[in-house]
């Protein structure tokens, strides 16, 4: 790590809007978050829109001949990346509830996920 | 006719276009981030549900896509079942085949 | 049955290449041909004898390149959309060659059905 | 061409529903629509959805550094390929008209192009 | 905050999770086949309209884009034009950024 | 100001990377710094050597790599995202370096501002 990089704390925000497997944003947006925690960084990341997918229980891709990155979401927690926040509305729309996610997080509404949007220093959507 | 459609109905406009102009007696085949249209209390429940009654459409998923999405037992009633075989099966089946990406 | 199969995706980055894989073999188990696959827009990438996915990860360029050595599917490269994006026959892998786009149109004759997988 | 291509005459559709630019479908498409040509099949181009943008007059690509490839339609009659489909209820969604577009085309409802959609032997989308 | 959208607001959802989120006194940028959003007669005009109405939010387009796609004198009333200098201003006045990819 | 790129779409397929050159141009222009851009996902395809555009359309390549050589611009390659793709140093157009994600974050913290591009 550079000189000037150490002792910066930013507030970054990963934003996940994308389903898993039918494209690779998902599991490739995963990759940097872990590489993040070795930043020190102050990391969120939000899922919304079809993002919320991402962490649906029970993925199975054998059938599909497809790597199952889920089980990473749960790994998390052991690179100190614990703020995870899922919008309320996303998840009501495709008829999900807390219950269906196979990591905790923090459900909120979409006008307190603008408010912490609005605080980050850096946003990264894939 | 088979349609086929691969785009989550949440993001994209896909399978609205593709209910637009499927005929009576033709088949959707959902795949990949489509079949997130078959799942319960989904967005598209009410609008295939209604294609399946009233127009006499035939709608299939691909299993293996479901399951990989963690969606296999959360899926509305009347809606077929494939895998890549079955898939084979509905385009060897049908006249012609149309892919709404 | 004589299956023509288009791709218009690029390898990993969307499951369209998967499902078409999938659905050659299925069609190939069954007992049907898959004469031709057309690889086409970003679809080129397919034909890259540069990748290297992790271990843990299906190869994709090497199950398309085995499809042609067992069961002798004609893998077709679009020239056009290979040379915008850069494959030619230095990186082009096993299996594959690179010609005009009539191979498409030809395809769509030859071929019972032509079914598409993109994005 | 191959001996078994020959004689063969077939219906073939390209299905465009997607926007010039953001990104390069459309402009392939149209490649793979000129080569058609030399194929003497029944070739028709449907346009529906952002696909009828692709056919709005005036673009004018030089401020954005991309290639304006909308003249091509224009040339289109000189490949003997006529048969250019709009579907209306795109076209009246987005606020155009007939005479927003390039070139002569055929305006007709979703449920006419889907009968024409039915009775073709290829249909290829992009 | 600047809010950059580049998808057609007819394809995708981009734009709708983007007006969900965008705060008063942010801004939000049509780019690319974003800049279906702003022209006359389409299917985001109105929402765009009661936007920078009621929740004084400053719509932007790329012009280049606009112009490309031959759209440039059919934009709804209200909507700033930038070029590409102009967006980088908007980027640097703002204290942040989001693209709705 | 300094600014970060992010680009996560290959050349020609999406309009990404054009809008992302022409940010870099007019930020350069307009006095800022634009200190790296990071190519993610298909945006590694950016770097290839090998792509030959039609003749009548632009190099975006080229432009890249000239954007580096006149302005010092550091053009990032993800190496996991690159081997998946196919993109080695073998192919690596000039201007352009492979290396890690870190990289990425590390843009984020040094740079006023990051924008990302992509589709």
């Amino acid at each position: 790590m550079d000189e000037d990089v150490s002792g910066t704390v930013k507030k970054f925000m990963f934003v996940n809007r994308k389903a898993p497997y039918g494209t690779i944003y998902a599991l490739e947006s995963l990759e940097v978050v872990l590489i993040s925690a070795a930043f020190d960084q102050d990391v969120s990341l939000v899922f919304c829109d079809d993002g919320v997918y991402q962490l649906k229980k029970g993925q199975q891709t054998k059938a599909a001949g497809m790597k199952n990155f889920s089980p990473t979401f749960r790994a998390l927690e052991g690179y100190d990346i614990e703020k995870l926040y899922v919008e309320k509305e996303s998840l009501e729309a495709r008829g999900l509830t807390e219950d269906d996610l196979l990591v905790d997080v923090t459900v909120m509404s979409s006008a307190e996920m603008a408010d912490m949007m609005a605080e980050q220093d850096v946003v990264i959507s894939f | 006719m088979l349609h086929i459609v691969n785009k989550s109905p949440f993001e994209r406009n896909s399978l609205e276009s593709c209910m637009r102009m499927a005929q009576e007696g033709s088949t959707i085949l959902l795949t990949e981030d489509g079949v997130f249209a078959v799942t319960k209390g989904g967005v598209s429940e009410k609008a295939l549900k209604n294609l399946m009654a009233s127009k006499k459409i035939s709608v299939c998923a691909l299993w293996p896509d479901l399951e990989a999405r963690g969606m296999a037992d959360n899926v509305i009633d009347g809606v077929k079942m494939v895998d890549y075989g079955g898939f084979v099966d509905l385009v060897a089946d049908s006249a012609n085949v149309q892919s709404w990406l | 049955m004589k299956f023509g199969i288009l791709v218009n995706e690029g390898p990993y980055t969307h499951q369209a290449t998967d499902t078409a894989y999938q659905f050659a073999k299925a069609a190939i188990d069954k007992g049907h041909s898959v004469d031709r696959v057309f690889f086409y827009h970003d679809g080129v990438n397919n034909s890259s004898a540069l990748t290297e996915p992790p271990q843990d990860d299906r190869n994709i360029v090497a199950r398309w390149t085995k499809l042609a050595e067992e069961h002798g599917v004609d893998l077709v490269v679009c020239v056009a959309a290979a040379l915008r994006r850069g494959i030619k026959d230095d990186n082009l892998a096993a299996g594959f060659r690179i010609s005009g786009l009539g191979q498409l149109v030809e395809s769509g004759i030859q071929s019972d059905r032509l079914v598409v997988f993109g994005d």
